[in-house]
């Protein structure tokens, strides 16, 4: 005997295998997701004030991303249609541009990602902060000879093996008493940070770190679910780029199987699809 | 309540040195007669089942079996039983014990802080005010952020580790917190526990010891390493010699910061 | 809709999937518009966070709706879904709602 | 598809022209679920001794704080060095090796694990769920043979991950299978990485396990197998899967939260101000671990049903067969199932009653515990009442099913009043817990699982365990299991808790001299730690003529005489023996519901599912060739 129902639909349930496989492995999605986002309100919910950045990410960017993902969508439906209409040629096309737009949407979040760990905050043993991109820092050397850096190695670094130990880091960016004058840019109207160089002598140092995850609770779930989700992209694309080559294939033999799996890949990466569309206001814009 | 049957010998339960353990036990005898009725009964109806319907005594199976409805009854009655356990006794008395709380002036109110693998006692003193809390003011000599500044903190009593003393017969306020990882502060003769845990300042308990002795603190949260070593004293004194244990603390104190 | 389909009556649907597509497009330009606006009282976002999950909903149910033929499925997959979302809901609200402040006993 | 003679060859040349299967395409990498579940079987059996034999060790330390462990002492300080250090006599000579309070905190964490997801999880599930499923619902296969092979890999590479973190420096996870943060997150060694890793790949497995069951139940019923003539174990089955399908998620997004705070340093659940050996810790906090508690819980509740509803589903088929006569109130036994698979996701939080909980929530808690509790009473009654009026054979698949009722009954019952919160209270922590959750999971659902490998040995191998062993094994099971387990009651009681490196020895009773009563813990319970931990190790005694059973009759057991050795009625039974490759010779059609034993007005006192209505039955096809 046979697997029946690979490509026929069954009857009483009117779907092929495959089809519900995918939409149960979806719904199990929905609960992974879920309580990422159950983490993420209440992480806000509990943050204490002022401590919660708004505003922190590039919306331009963001937007630009979610207009990626929604156009890879429309290529994914186009081209299942394609197949429906038996047009092969057309098929490859649409996923060909899928692709394209994964790896965009992928290296627009990279840059976003290059973006958070060269941007630093400084809490100065006053008890005030520096926040800004890294513009350079200067590090001495025994003989007290400086050296100009471009990216910041820590307090202090070796270079076979001389010691070089921090004399000042400047950073592009601003100052502020409260943290809440840093993330809440919107809710103080009345003194506008306009960015420029600040130079901090490592002296007046209490703590410096960037905006990598361990930074806050929001950068820890910014970080937690866009990976995550990114992830998911490149398995999407993974899938959809083997059906695209190699396993395009099996038009030839089998046509109808060929076009379920289009379909199956393609609610997936709807799902991811799905899920943006949520990160996106979630994490750029509220 | 349940003088007439009597399964706290059966059931062996340590001693009793609080106000409101009657009830924890109370609770826990009236579910274990519950459960001891439904074992029997069942156990009873199985073994006569397995015996009379064996296969050499009933070589022929009947294809219906039982024809009875006995059994939805005694579901409705499992249900009902436990539906009055929970109205009747442990809905109300979890909202006793944990939404009326006595007032701070007629009660003993302390602080325990938890830490791998100790206990630390803090009493408000003379002006039953605690010193106020910082995260600034954290330092290796001051690991609970006590703001030094702070006049209400001055007069604060810091017994040593694991020495807590309580009078008698007056309810008690414990306001538990934990330095590193979850803790649970268990008084078993008090029918006391609650997690101790970080992040959560001060979370409160409360009972009355109705009974003066020497009695253990225990840690019921996996802790680490020490966990199975994290016992304390908990001293039920009488009234004047708590007073003096307090006098004598308070003269130390100065002496004795955490750590 | 699926599998069993003629030629025809997919590309019926084409136009709508571009008209969905079209959609979602005017949908995201919109929630970025929306969050230069203060909506609700002045020191508190949920305005603006009500706003901004309404038009989310939107876009999710015109991807999951058309996009992923939901609105055409079959009964088992909505029951699945269905379940799905009802623990989906009772893991979020009971976490939120047992980790409210109000309803952990401590110091108040 | 009905076949023709003709095209039923031609369909097995077919066959083989694609899989010539070599050894590994056979036994290793193979697509067929019958011997994937056996795979699955093997090393789920192995781990659970595994996990075992670490209890054991923990038994000794427990027995005898602080004394050298015999035989294996010095085995496990070459192993895990320092982990395991000596003690010295007097003279300062090493005499022996003992266990650290780390490394029984490690194995304990570890024992929980590896019997939860690596021993009973994959036993009862996949193991079971694999071999009987796709036959007993008359389908060739499962819906996604592929993906079954990767589930199975996935586990195999979760366990080794998880048996791996035992060398590496500081040795493995030592949180409790709980993990609570921050203690599962501070501190520098590696175990608990590995850990949540190695959850990472079960989970994943599981995840795609489940799928292919519920896929497989929904498209692949043979024809008039509906939903009400399904046996109960499928049933079972079903729900066990939409419970690690639903539940597992969250468990893995918070493993992934809690992973990010071990390498990344993030704070998901770390508070500020947390002060660790001294020091104010470097993190940013902000941080809650309740939030874990709540993620944790949220599958660990599901999690408890998992490991009991197949255990439930393989009692109900031996008892069907052994009393010979249908199950007394199936559709209840249906409802009662799914009401439990859907409350069971709504009421974890009854393991966090003293994380200081609130009126209204606890409130909400206790209620749907104690509802909870309902369906498994009415399951249980269904069970029993289907004794009467039967013809009982005490085979041993039958004697384990019987025994599995009350001491599913006693770990059943003492879960109530762990239910409401105060007793809980007072319980909380103690070994009353540890007795509660193993009279279910050990006397209950292993006996079920041992009760299933002697059922369907015959089918999977075409001979017979033997029967004079399976009965010696089973009754000092019997005895031992609860020596090891009543007297926990009795301890939990007297207030001794869990996760004792000392067994209690720091907590035992004193008399004060002040007012002369005992507090503490009386040195009788302590003493019952020693004769528990004998009662553990006889209890592994006893399993080695059940495990040289396994193996001998492999190949020298009681030929099976036919395909249907244990005249049942279910359709695994109507296939060749071991069933081929594909299953079936024939699609077989379905006529009636699962239990028809003893049917008035038949010959026989069974009439398979696929027994035509009327006229003769269909022949039972004989091996493939
Ligand atoms: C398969 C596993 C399993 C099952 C089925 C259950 C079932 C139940 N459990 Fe248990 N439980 C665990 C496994 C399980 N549990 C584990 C592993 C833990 C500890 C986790 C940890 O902390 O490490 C735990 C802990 C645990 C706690 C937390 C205790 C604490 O930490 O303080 C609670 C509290 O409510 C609880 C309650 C219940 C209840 C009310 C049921 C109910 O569903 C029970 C309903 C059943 C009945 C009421 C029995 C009916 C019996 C009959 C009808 C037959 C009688 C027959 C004869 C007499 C012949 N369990
Ligand atoms: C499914 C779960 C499961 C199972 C089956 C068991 C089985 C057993 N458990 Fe365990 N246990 C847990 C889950 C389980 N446990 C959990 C979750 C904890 C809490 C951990 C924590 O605190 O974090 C715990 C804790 C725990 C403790 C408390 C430790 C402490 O708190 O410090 C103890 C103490 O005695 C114990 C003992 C036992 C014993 C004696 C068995 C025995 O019943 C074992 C019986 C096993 C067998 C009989 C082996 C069968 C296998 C074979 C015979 C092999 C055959 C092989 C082939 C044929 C190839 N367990
Ligand atoms: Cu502190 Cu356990
Ligand atoms: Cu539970």
């Amino acid at each position: 005997m046979e697997i029946p129902y690979t490509v026929k639909p069954r009857p009483d349930t009117g779907l092929y295998n495959a089809k519900v496989g995918i939409w149960l492995f979806l719904a199990s999605e929905v609960m992974l997701f879920g309580a990422l986002f159950s983490a993420y309100i209440l992480l806000r919910v509990g943050a204490s004030a002022g401590t919660w950045p708004h505003g922190l990410l590039n919306v331009t960017l963001g937007t630009i991303n979610t207009i990626v993902l929604i156009t890879s969508s429309i290529t994914v439906v186009m081209a299942w249609v394609s197949l429906k209409l038996n047009q092969f040629g057309k098929f490859k096309m649409y996923q060909a541009i899928t692709l394209l737009c994964a790896l965009a949407f992928l290296g627009i979040k990279s840059v976003e990602y290059k973006d958070k760990f060269s941007h630093y905050q400084i809490i100065k043993k006053d008890g005030t902060y520096v926040d800004g991109h890294m513009h350079g820092a200067t590090y001495l050397d025994k003989e007290g000879k400086s050296r100009e850096e471009h990216k910041f190695h820590g307090l202090s670094f070796k270079e076979n093996n001389v010691e070089y130990s921090l004399k000042e880091v400047v950073l592009n960016g601003i100052e502020a008493a409260q943290l809440s004058e840093i993330n809440e840019p919107h809710k103080d109207k009345e003194h506008k940070h306009e960015h420029k160089n600040i130079s901090v002598p490592a002296a007046e140092i209490q703590k410096i770190n960037n905006y990598g995850p361990w930074h806050n609770t929001y950068m820890a779930i910014y970080f937690t679910l866009t990976g995550l989700h990114a992830l998911h992209v490149i398995g999407g694309a993974l899938v959809i780029g083997f059906l695209w080559g190699p396993g395009a294939k099996m038009w030839r033999t089998e046509p109808e199987r060929f076009t379920n799996r289009i379909e199956v890949s393609g609610l997936f990466w709807h799902f991811v699809d799905l899920v943006w569309i949520f990160l996106f206001p979630v994490l750029y814009l509220l | 309540m349940n003088q007439y049957f009597d399964l706290t010998k059966l059931l062996q339960l340590p001693i009793l040195a609080s106000e409101h353990g009657k009830h924890v036990d109370a609770l826990i005898i009236w579910v274990h007669w519950l459960m001891i009725a439904l074992f029997i009964g069942w156990l009873a109806f199985f073994f006569y089942a397995i015996f009379r319907f064996r296969k050499s005594k009933n070589p022929k199976a009947d294809y219906t079996g039982a024809k009875t409805h006995a059994s939805t009854y005694i579901e409705v009655a499992v249900a009902v039983v436990e539906g009055v356990l929970l109205l009747g006794l442990a809905i109300p008395l979890w909202a006793k014990s944990v939404d009326k709380y006595p007032a701070e002036k007629d009660a003993t109110v302390l602080r325990v802080t938890a830490e791998q693998f100790q206990w630390n006692s803090r009493y408000p003193g003379a002006d039953g005010i605690f010193g106020k809390q910082d995260a600034k003011f954290v330092a290796a000599d001051n690991l609970l952020g006590y703001v030094a500044a702070d006049p209400n903190g001055k007069d604060d009593i810091t017994p040593p580790f694991g020495e807590i003393h309580v009078p008698v017969n007056k309810p008690v306020i414990v306001y538990l917190s934990s330095k590193d990882v979850i803790h649970s502060f268990q008084l078993d003769p008090m029918r006391v526990t609650q997690d101790a845990i970080p992040g959560m300042p001060r979370i409160p308990t409360q009972f009355t010891p109705i009974r003066v002795g020497k009695y253990l603190i225990t840690c019921a949260q996996l802790c680490g390493s020490g966990h199975s070593t994290m016992k304390g004293n908990f001293v039920v004194d009488t009234a004047e010699d708590y007073q003096k244990w307090l006098l004598e603390k308070s003269k130390s104190t100065s002496a004795t910061t955490f750590e | 809709m699926s599998d069993n389909h003629t030629a025809h009556d997919v590309s019926k649907h084409v136009r709508g999937y571009l008209i969905v597509f079209g959609a979602l497009l005017i949908g995201t330009v919109l929630t970025v518009w929306a969050s230069h606006f203060h909506f609700g009282n002045k020191d508190s976002n949920v305005g603006n966070i009500v706003v901004a999950l309404i038009i989310a909903l939107t876009k999710a149910f015109l991807v999951a709706g058309y996009f992923m033929h939901l609105i055409s499925e079959k009964k088992l997959i909505y029951s699945v879904l269905a379940f799905t979302g009802f623990f989906f809901a009772g893991l979020m609200f009971l976490t939120l709602w047992s980790m409210h402040p109000q309803n952990i006993v401590h110091f108040k | 598809m009905q076949h023709t003679n003709h095209d039923l060859h031609h369909g097995h040349d077919h066959d083989h022209a694609h899989h010539e299967p070599g050894f590994w395409g056979k036994y290793v990498f193979s697509t067929d679920h019958k011997v994937i579940g056996i795979q699955y079987a093997i090393t789920a059996l192995v781990f659970l001794f595994f996990g075992f034999s670490l209890m054991m060790l923990m038994r000794w330390q427990l027995a005898y704080p602080g004394k050298a462990i015999p035989l294996v002492g010095s085995l496990l300080h070459n192993m895990l060095g320092d982990a395991a250090p000596g003690i010295t006599d007097a003279s300062g000579k090493i005499t022996g090796y003992i266990m650290s309070a780390d490394l029984y905190n490690a194995f304990g964490a570890m024992h929980g694990t590896i019997m939860v997801f690596l021993g009973i999880v994959p036993l009862a599930f996949a193991a079971f769920g694999n071999f009987v499923v796709p036959l007993q619902i008359g389908a060739p296969d499962m819906a996604f043979p592929r993906v079954n092979m990767a589930s199975y890999q996935s586990f195999v590479v979760g366990g080794v991950i998880m048996l791996v973190s035992f060398f590496i420096p500081g040795g493995a996870a030592s949180a409790g299978w709980t993990s609570y943060s921050p203690l599962a997150t501070l501190g520098s060694t590696h175990g608990q990485t590995f850990w949540i890793i190695g959850m990472v790949f079960l989970i994943t497995s599981s995840l795609l396990g489940a799928v292919n069951f519920i896929a497989t139940i929904i498209q692949m019923r043979a024809p008039g197998m509906n939903w009400m003539r399904l046996p109960f174990f499928v049933w079972a089955q079903f729900v066990t899967a939409f419970l690690l399908l639903l539940a597992f998620p969250p468990l893995e997004a918070a493993a992934v939260m809690q992973l990010m705070d071990k390498v990344a340093h993030t704070s998901f659940f770390l508070p500020t101000g947390l002060v660790v050996s001294g020091q104010l810790a470097n993190i940013s906090g902000g941080g809650s671990p309740l939030l874990w508690q709540h993620l944790f819980w949220f599958l660990g509740h599901p999690e408890v049903y998992v490991l009991i509803l197949p255990a439930m589903g393989i009692v109900c088929e031996i008892i069907a067969n052994n009393t010979r006569k249908p199950i007394w109130g199936y559709k209840s036994l249906v409802y009662s199932t799914l009401a439990i698979g859907f409350l069971s996701f709504i009421v974890w939080a009854h393991h966090m009653y003293l994380t200081g909980m609130g009126t209204k929530i606890s409130t909400f808690f206790q209620t749907t515990t104690m509802i909870i509790s309902i369906p498994s009473v009415i399951i249980l009654t269904c069970f029993f009442i289907s004794l009467w009026g039967g013809s009982i054979r005490f085979n041993t698949p039958m004697l384990f099913c019987l025994a599995f009722l009350p001491m599913f009954g006693i770990g059943g019952l003492t879960g109530l009043p762990l239910g409401f919160n105060y007793s809980d209270l007072f319980l909380h922590d103690t070994y009353y817990v540890i007795a509660h959750f193993h009279y279910i999971v050990a006397p209950g659902t292993i006996f079920a699982l041992f009760a299933g490998i002697y059922y369907w040995y015959p089918k999977a191998t075409g001979r017979h365990m033997s029967e004079f062993w399976g009965k010696v094994h089973f009754w000092l099971s019997f005895l031992f299991m609860n020596l090891i387990f009543q007297p926990m009651f009795v301890q939990g009681m007297a207030g001794l808790n869990r996760r004792l490196y000392d067994g209690g020895a720091t907590y035992a009773g004193v008399a004060d001299p002040a007012t002369g009563l005992v507090v503490g813990i009386p040195q009788v319970f302590l003493d019952l730690n020693k004769m528990i931990s004998h009662a553990a190790w006889a209890l592994a005694l006893v399993q080695i003529p059940f495990i040289i059973n396994f193996f001998w009759s492999m190949k020298n057991g009681k030929k099976v005489t036919s395909d249907n050795p244990w005249e049942a009625t279910t359709l695994e039974w109507q296939t060749p023996t071991p069933p081929p490759h594909g299953n079936f010779l024939t699609e077989p059609h379905v006529y009636r519901g699962p239990y028809e034993y003893s049917v008035p007005g038949h010959g026989k006192d069974f009439t398979p599912q696929n027994e035509p209505e009327h006229g003769a039955p269909q022949p039972i096809p004989q091996k493939a060739h």
